[in-house]
């Protein structure tokens, strides 16, 4: 207990907690006190930025950062503040002042606001824990608070359609949780939980236990595989579109998904290590199955009619390029994989406030009402535009660089058909989002006027915390792409990682 | 043969037998009365295992002494649970013939 | 001698559970209530009777006599009255069982 | 060898009988019926088997008191629904398996010998060296400050058995009455008592009450050093207020009079007193000083049967608006 | 040992002082001494806890000074020391819900739930087979008695419960009965030195198993459950499940880890640990298909007492001494959070004045903190991190993951974790249900529904106590 006195050890404490207390608040504030929601849940952003940055400037200089409570014989609960996690918050934490602003837009008006930021605030927390979770059983702890604290955000609006997507998440999300629960209680059988080593602390016991090993590797990819929506585990995404804008923007792009990820980067790097899996041939069976998701997601998005859910499906195959580069074990992979992360997460952001804006402001739900929708609403169209180019991997924006890293892991290793799947993914992802922009730029607007028309004739073409946050990603994927040598990009922040993961 | 071993399997012959009436009947003073009888055969084997010594073990006599209190005082708050019960089932069904059934649960 | 008393003993409680068993026989065969009570009481107080006697002879000490001899009483009161009580009960029962036949006929049967 | 057997088997068919006929008769008089015979029967059987005690017990209580509540239930009740004339066939097939299992047991009792039953009495149990528990009481009845060995057994080697023991009896009339919440004082009792009690009945009420008393009182004197003791005292106590609750000549004592709850209360009161004043002052929880065993035993036997035979008599008559609070 | 034995007699006192007082105290008054009551055989309790904490072995007492064997002979191990604490806390919990909730209980409730209190501690401390059968009967009137307490609606269910509570017990009686005969002692521990596995003991030890199996209502006879727990009052089913059916539990595992030889309990484990997972995937399906709110907690006390069975069975196949440590665990954080599950169910519906399910629609909004109880308690119950169950099934699992011929237990747990999820977030997406709101009847109780949350609480605090219970629990093999 003595190690709370000093500040590092407090610091990653006082970043969960500074998304939780506001979150607790919140949760108490009457509905129409819309001010002191709003101003609880700046402030809470605005610490949870000045500590992030403060962490940041601790790492770089080399400072550990660890908290220690005892919880499990052998498995104390631990907070570890290192690189890659220190990534994954600094995303989280932008992302979700972008989203808080937009949902307080987007629910203008709307009931049960308490409940919602309330919920919201708790997601985050859960988020950073994930991220800070220093071994196995902090990282399932959080994991499954981060369960149970999205589940109402997806069934907020209480309607039937609602519940039902809400049971179904439920019942993947718990299940997977059940399946991680397993995964990490086998390897606690059989060696302990020891804090997360970059480069994997399994090798000097691979050889007396390499077959708890692979079945604990398979149970903890199933349960992550539900929240990263691998192949046969992806189907709850495309349903919790039901959900406010705000709330599937916000489970796509910066909570659910990529903590799906990150628990594969941590369980492939930081357990196993490159080394450990590649002897227990792990690797390859993953690399397929990222591969498949990857096609058959971007195939099933060419389908969809609806905006979000083509949104939704092209999530699924973009996180699998994180699985993809995981997969590939190898380290220019690896940081292709690790940048994707934050890449994909701000251009996503933009595609569903986008949308959100489209559907919020103009009614437009369906693929075929987008015509001449960048007349009506050119911001906003401009900065789907970007978002979607760069997630097809047009330069300068975010998507082209992780792309091209992918690309060359995949030669580094000579696995060159991987190659070829990327380039068949970018096609596809061409193919389901040009429509879109051609539409939109050059179709002409109906000839009856639009379904709905709010916020016509003021100042923004929607309302302006609608419209902000929308740009304000859509900019920082630019300028992202555009920045990438500098240090100080994820690209360089992912370099630094690696290199300490591959180190020896 | 001797006596005790007689009366043990008498004991164990009637404890079965009541287990059996428990069983098979459905009317509450029968089925407490099967219990009665369940109990009186365990005693019955107690006091056979008891007189196996000649002056007969007094650890075992004590023991069906609480044993018997123990059925008395169960007895007498089964048979008034059982005859509450029946009334308040019947100032039931009498009630309900009168008004139909009171359905409690969710409002109309 | 004590050869003598214990076969006079014997004799005394062979026949009273002669009287037993004929009472039990009464109890069988007789129609009514009020004959089977008649010879259930009465042929157990003797039967009861001979055999204690037996018993205190057989038994030889004056204490258990005596108190064979009280057994012998309190059965002796309990019998009667409880056959008294049993036949008056039935009356009773009778008595009512005739009031309502005879409103059964009376009001014909509208209240059934 | 069969011959001494005689009226063991006689009386073990008997009481099969009157088993299955408790279980099965025809109407519910009937099983009632046969069940208060059975009771006098197993009494008779106990007796037998050297237990007087027991038997006192079995007929006071198990006969006695089970009877008249059993009888009372039957006023009560609504007639029985359905009449148990139709065997089932797989009623007759269960018979059959009882049957099986009832043999099985006679012949595992019969051939191994594991309980001792056929040989002259308890050899030292198995392991050698530990005295069988019968001769250990024999050995410490010297400071048990009682004669008879079931009373030592009951109120001092095994005295925390009888403690809880009591609280059942507390507990049982604890329960039932909850089951009289809102009846009120004024409201007409269900007359126990029988409407114009015969005069016959009254004088053999009163001949008998004094006599009970008297036998009660004597048990629970005499079962200091031989066959009685305070559970057989209060049943014949109980016994006696039963009767003259029955013929109206005891008033109703309403639950809300303290003296009435006092003599429930105070055995399980007294007893509970005592085992924590040997805690605090004597040398351990229910650890009797010796030369004051015997003192102790009586006076917390005294109080044990006040309150066994009023609370038996509650539970047995106690009318709705005595019960309630 | 004076700290346990003052933990024992203050509930009794205060339960005879209640009795006495009877209609002199209203209901309310009578609800605070009883609430000190457990406080202060909480404090003894702790304070025992403490002695055995730094001792860490077994006191032995022999009741009345007299030899073994011949005296009543109780025991006192951390692991009874921490049920005595356990069940003293829980006394206090529901003790204050029950005083200070709206929904309130008759006078006749404290004396009652004081009685309980003393038997459960008689039981916790006796290593007598024949004082435990006393204990047994006093727990299984008491709870009788309390279901009565709901009124004309629980005589029947009452009547039921009671009639086949004196059949285990004879069974029970019986064993005993067997037992003595065959080996002239009823100590536990003298007993556990003598047993040999011949025909006679074999089923002396299965008649009481099935005895003590009915009065626990694990699987195959646990049909009189559900019916007398939904039944009875809010706070009665609390302590009911909680608590009465752990007593018999308590006496089984002390039996089949102490009394039977080691071989026979080597048989019986398979058969019990595979009972355990039928329970727990038969509880669930039951609880998952029945329509009312009471009845669904009642089958889920079921279904989680199929934990304790299979930790209970597997600890006597592998003869793992601290697999022991799982199943009390189990019990703890079970008691605790069905609790909860039974106070928040009770607060529901007297709000919504629904016994169904289907009735709690909305029910986020308009009775939120039971709602909020409820999913936390149903959380512990899942298993989720960091509650208690959580605790225990990972106690639970380690020895199962470890070889992995073990492995398919360890689905069992899996399928078991799957079924509660699915019945307690049943419960929980109706409640989200905004479109058709079912309105309260009365306002709702605020305090009520605090402090039915506060047992759930207690159990996700577990978490931080975790290590050293698993310590201490460890530390007592038997």
């Amino acid at each position: 207990m003595s190690a709370l006195l000093t500040w590092t050890s407090a610091l990653p404490v006082l970043i969960i907690l500074s998304s939780l207390i506001p979150g607790l608040l919140i949760f108490a504030t009457p509905e129409h006190a819309r001010t002191r929601r709003t101003v609880l849940n700046l402030t809470g952003i605005v610490v949870k930025l000045i500590l992030v940055g403060l962490m940041l400037r601790g790492v770089s200089q080399g400072l550990e950062f660890r908290f220690e409570l005892n919880f499990l014989p052998l498995a104390p609960l631990v907070l570890h503040g290192d690189a890659l996690s220190l990534q994954f918050i600094t995303l989280s934490s932008i992302l979700w002042l972008a989203t808080t602003i937009y949902a307080i837009g987007y629910l203008e008006g709307s009931p049960l606001r308490s409940r919602f930021f309330g919920y919201f605030s708790l997601c985050v927390s859960a988020t950073v824990g994930l991220a800070l979770a220093g071994n196995l059983v902090t990282f399932l702890l959080f994991y499954e608070l981060l369960t149970l604290s999205t589940f109402p955000l997806v069934v907020h609006r209480g309607t039937p359609a609602a519940l039902r997507a809400g049971r179904v998440y439920l019942a993947y999300t718990l299940g997977g949780g059940a399946l991680l629960l397993m995964g990490i209680a086998l390897l606690h059988a059989l060696i302990a939980t020891p804090d997360f080593v970059p480069g994997g602390y399994l090798l000097q016991h691979i050889d007396n236990y390499s077959l708890g090993f692979q079945v604990a590797f398979v149970l903890m990819i199933a349960g992550l595989g539900v929240k990263a929506a691998l192949i046969p585990l992806h189907s709850w995404l495309p349903q919790a579109m039901v959900a406010p804008a705000p709330v599937s923007a916000l489970l796509h792009a910066v909570a659910v998904v990529k903590a799906g990820a990150f628990g594969i980067i941590r369980v492939v790097y930081d357990v196993y290590g490159v080394e450990a899996s590649t002897l227990l041939s792990l690797t390859q069976p993953l690399l397929w199955l990222a591969a498949a998701t990857m096609i058959y997601a971007s195939v099933r998005a060419l389908q969809q009619q609806d905006i979000k859910r083509r949104l939704a499906f092209s999530t699924v195959s973009q996180v699998s390029y994180i699985t993809l580069g995981v997969a590939l074990a190898g380290p220019v992979a690896a940081v292709g994989a690790i940048v994707h992360l934050v890449h994909q997460g701000l251009m996503k952001v933009t595609l569903f406030f986008c949308a959100g804006n489209f559907a919020e402001t103009l009614g437009i739900h369906k693929v075929q009402e987008m015509d001449g929708l960048g007349k009506r609403m050119p911001w906003t169209m401009a900065a789907f535009s970007v978002g979607a180019l760069g997630m097809i991997g047009v330069p300068p924006i975010a998507g082209f660089i992780s792309k091209m890293y992918l690309g060359m892991g995949a030669l580094e290793v000579d696995q060159p058909w991987v190659v070829l799947v990327l380039a068949g993914s970018a096609l596809l992802n061409a193919a389901y989002f040009l429509p879109l922009l051609y539409r939109g730029w050059f179709g002409k607007p109906p000839a009856k006027g639009w379904k709905e028309d709010n916020f016509y004739g003021q100042r923004f073409e929607t309302h302006w915390m609608l419209l902000i946050p929308a740009l304000f990603t859509a900019v920082l994927s630019i300028l992202v792409g555009v920045f990438a040598g500098s240090i100080f990009s994820p690209l360089g922040w992912s370099e630094l990682i690696v290199s300490r993961e591959f180190v020896q | 043969m001797s006596a005790m071993q007689l009366y043990t399997i008498v004991g164990a012959a009637i404890f079965l037998l009541a287990l059996h009436g428990l069983l098979m009947t459905t009317d509450s003073i029968r089925r407490l009365i099967a219990v009665n009888l369940m109990g009186a055969g365990t005693f019955l084997i107690m006091i056979a295992l008891a007189a196996r010594i000649s002056p007969p073990d007094p650890v075992l006599h004590a023991l069906v002494v609480t044993g018997l209190v123990v059925a008395i005082s169960a007895t007498a708050l089964a048979l008034r649970l059982i005859t509450s019960a029946a009334i308040a089932q019947h100032s039931q069904d009498s009630e309900n013939k009168g008004d139909g059934d009171l359905s409690e649960d969710v409002k109309p | 001698m004590s050869g003598l008393v214990v076969i006079v003993a014997w004799i005394f409680m062979i026949a009273g559970t002669v009287f037993f068993v004929t009472g039990a026989l009464g109890l069988l065969r007789f129609p009514d209530v009020y004959s089977r009570l008649h010879a259930v009481t009465k042929t157990d107080t003797l039967g009861l009777g001979l055999l204690t006697l037996g018993l205190a002879l057989k038994s030889g000490s004056p204490g258990t006599a005596l108190l064979l001899f009280v057994i012998w009483l309190l059965v002796l009161a309990s019998g009667a009255v409880n056959c008294q009580l049993l036949a008056r009960y039935n009356l009773e029962l009778e008595a009512r069982a005739a009031d309502t036949d005879e409103l059964n006929r009376q009001g014909g049967n509208h209240d059934v | 060898m069969t011959f001494e057997l005689m009226p063991d088997i006689i009386l073990s068919t008997l009481l099969l009988l009157m088993a299955w006929g408790a279980l099965y008769a025809p109407t519910r008089h009937d099983a009632m019926a046969l069940f208060v015979a059975f009771g006098l029967v197993v009494a008779l059987i106990w007796a037998r088997l050297g237990a007087p005690d027991l038997a006192l017990a079995e007929a006071a209580i198990g006969a006695g008191l089970t009877g008249v509540l059993l009888l009372q239930a039957a006023r009560l009740l609504p007639a029985e629904s359905a009449s148990t004339e139709h065997r089932p066939l797989w009623f007759r097939s269960s018979l059959l398996f009882l049957l099986v299992t009832t043999a099985m047991f006679a012949s595992m009792i019969l051939n191994n010998n594991s309980l001792q039953l056929a040989g002259s009495g308890i050899s030292a149990n198995v392991t050698a060296d530990s005295a069988s528990l019968p001769e250990m009481v024999a050995a410490a009845m010297g400071d048990s400050g009682v004669g008879h060995p079931v009373t030592a057994v009951l109120l001092n080697f095994r005295a925390w058995d009888t403690l809880l023991e009591l609280l059942v009896l507390l507990l049982a009339l604890t329960g039932v009455r909850q089951l009289y919440p809102g009846v009120n004082r004024n409201q007409q009792a269900v007359a126990n008592t029988i409407e114009q009690t015969w005069p016959l009945l009254l004088a053999w009420a009163r001949f008998l009450a004094p006599l009970l008393v008297l036998t009660g009182g004597y048990l629970l004197w005499r079962g200091a050093d031989g066959a009685g003791g305070a559970f057989q005292a209060g049943a014949m106590l109980a016994a006696a207020a039963v009767i003259l609750r029955l013929t109206g000549l005891l008033p109703g004592l309403s639950w809300s009079s303290l003296l009435l709850r006092l003599a429930v209360n105070i055995g399980a009161l007294v007893f509970l007193s005592v085992a924590l004043a040997t805690l605090m002052f004597g040398d351990g929880w229910l650890v009797y000083p010796v030369q004051w065993a015997g003192a102790l035993i009586v006076a917390i036997e005294v109080f044990a049967t006040l309150s066994i035979a009023v609370t038996l008599s509650l539970l047995v008559v106690g009318e709705p608006e005595e019960l309630s609070a | 040992m004076t700290y346990a034995l003052v933990s024992l007699s203050v509930p009794l006192f205060c339960a005879l002082l209640l009795t006495l007082a009877g209609p002199k105290l209203d209901s309310r008054h009578a609800g605070q001494i009883a609430i000190v009551c457990s406080a202060l055989s909480l404090v003894a309790a702790w304070f025992a806890l403490m002695q055995m904490a730094e001792l860490n072995q077994t006191i032995l007492l022999e009741l009345g000074g007299w030899e073994s064997g011949l005296a009543i002979r109780l025991r006192l191990n951390p692991l009874s020391s921490l049920l005595l604490l356990f069940t003293a806390f829980m006394h206090v919990l529901i003790g204050v819900y029950a005083a200070f909730s709206r929904q309130g209980v008759s006078r006749d409730f404290w004396p009652l739930s004081s009685f309980l209190h003393g038997s459960l501690a008689a039981l916790w401390l006796s290593a007598d087979l024949f004082n435990l059968y006393i204990t047994l009967e006093l727990l299984g009137l008491t709870a009788v008695a309390m279901v009565a307490l709901a009124g004309k609606k629980a005589y029947k269910p009452a009547a039921n419960y009671l009639i086949l509570s004196l059949v285990a017990s004879l069974f029970y009686l019986l064993g005993v009965a067997l037992i003595y005969g065959r080996y002239g002692s009823l100590d536990v521990v003298l007993l556990s030195l003598q047993t040999q596995s011949d025909l006679l003991t074999r089923i002396a030890l299965l008649i009481m198993t099935a005895g003590l199996m009915l009065k626990a209502a694990l699987w195959p006879l646990h049909l009189w459950l559900p019916a007398a727990h939904a039944n009875a009052p809010t706070a009665v089913s609390a302590l009911l499940s909680g608590l009465v059916v752990k007593g018999p539990l308590f006496i089984l595992f002390l039996l089949w880890s102490e009394v039977a030889p080691v071989d026979l309990a080597q048989q019986i484990g398979p058969v019990l640990a595979i009972a355990g997972m039928i329970a727990l995937v038969a509880g669930g399906l039951s609880a998952m298909r029945s329509p009312y709110i009471k009845t669904l907690v009642a089958y889920s006390t079921v279904a989680q007492l199929g934990y304790a069975m299979m930790a209970l069975g597997l600890l006597l196949t592998w003869q793992l001494p601290q697999m022991h440590v799982a199943l009390w665990l189990f019990v703890i954080a079970h008691g605790l959070a069905k609790a909860t599950l039974f106070l928040a169910a009770g607060e529901m519906q007297a709000t919504l004045g629904t016994k169904r399910i289907s009735g709690l629609r909305g029910a986020t909004q308009t009775v939120p903190v039971a709602m909020f109880a409820f999913a936390v308690a149903g959380g512990s119950l899942i298993g989720l991190p960091p509650s208690g169950g959580f605790l225990a099934k990972w106690v639970l699992l380690q020895p199962l993951l470890s070889e992995p011929q073990n492995w398919p237990w360890a689905f069992g747990v899996l399928l078991g974790t799957l079924v509660s999820a699915a019945y307690i977030f049943r419960v929980v997406a109706i409640s989200f249900d905004r479109a058709r709101i079912n309105p309260p009847d009365i306002r709702p109780d605020r305090v009520g529904h605090w402090l039915a949350l506060l047992p759930a609480l207690m159990v996700w605090g577990m978490a931080l106590t975790g290590d050293w219970l698993i310590q201490l629990l460890a530390g007592s093999s038997v």
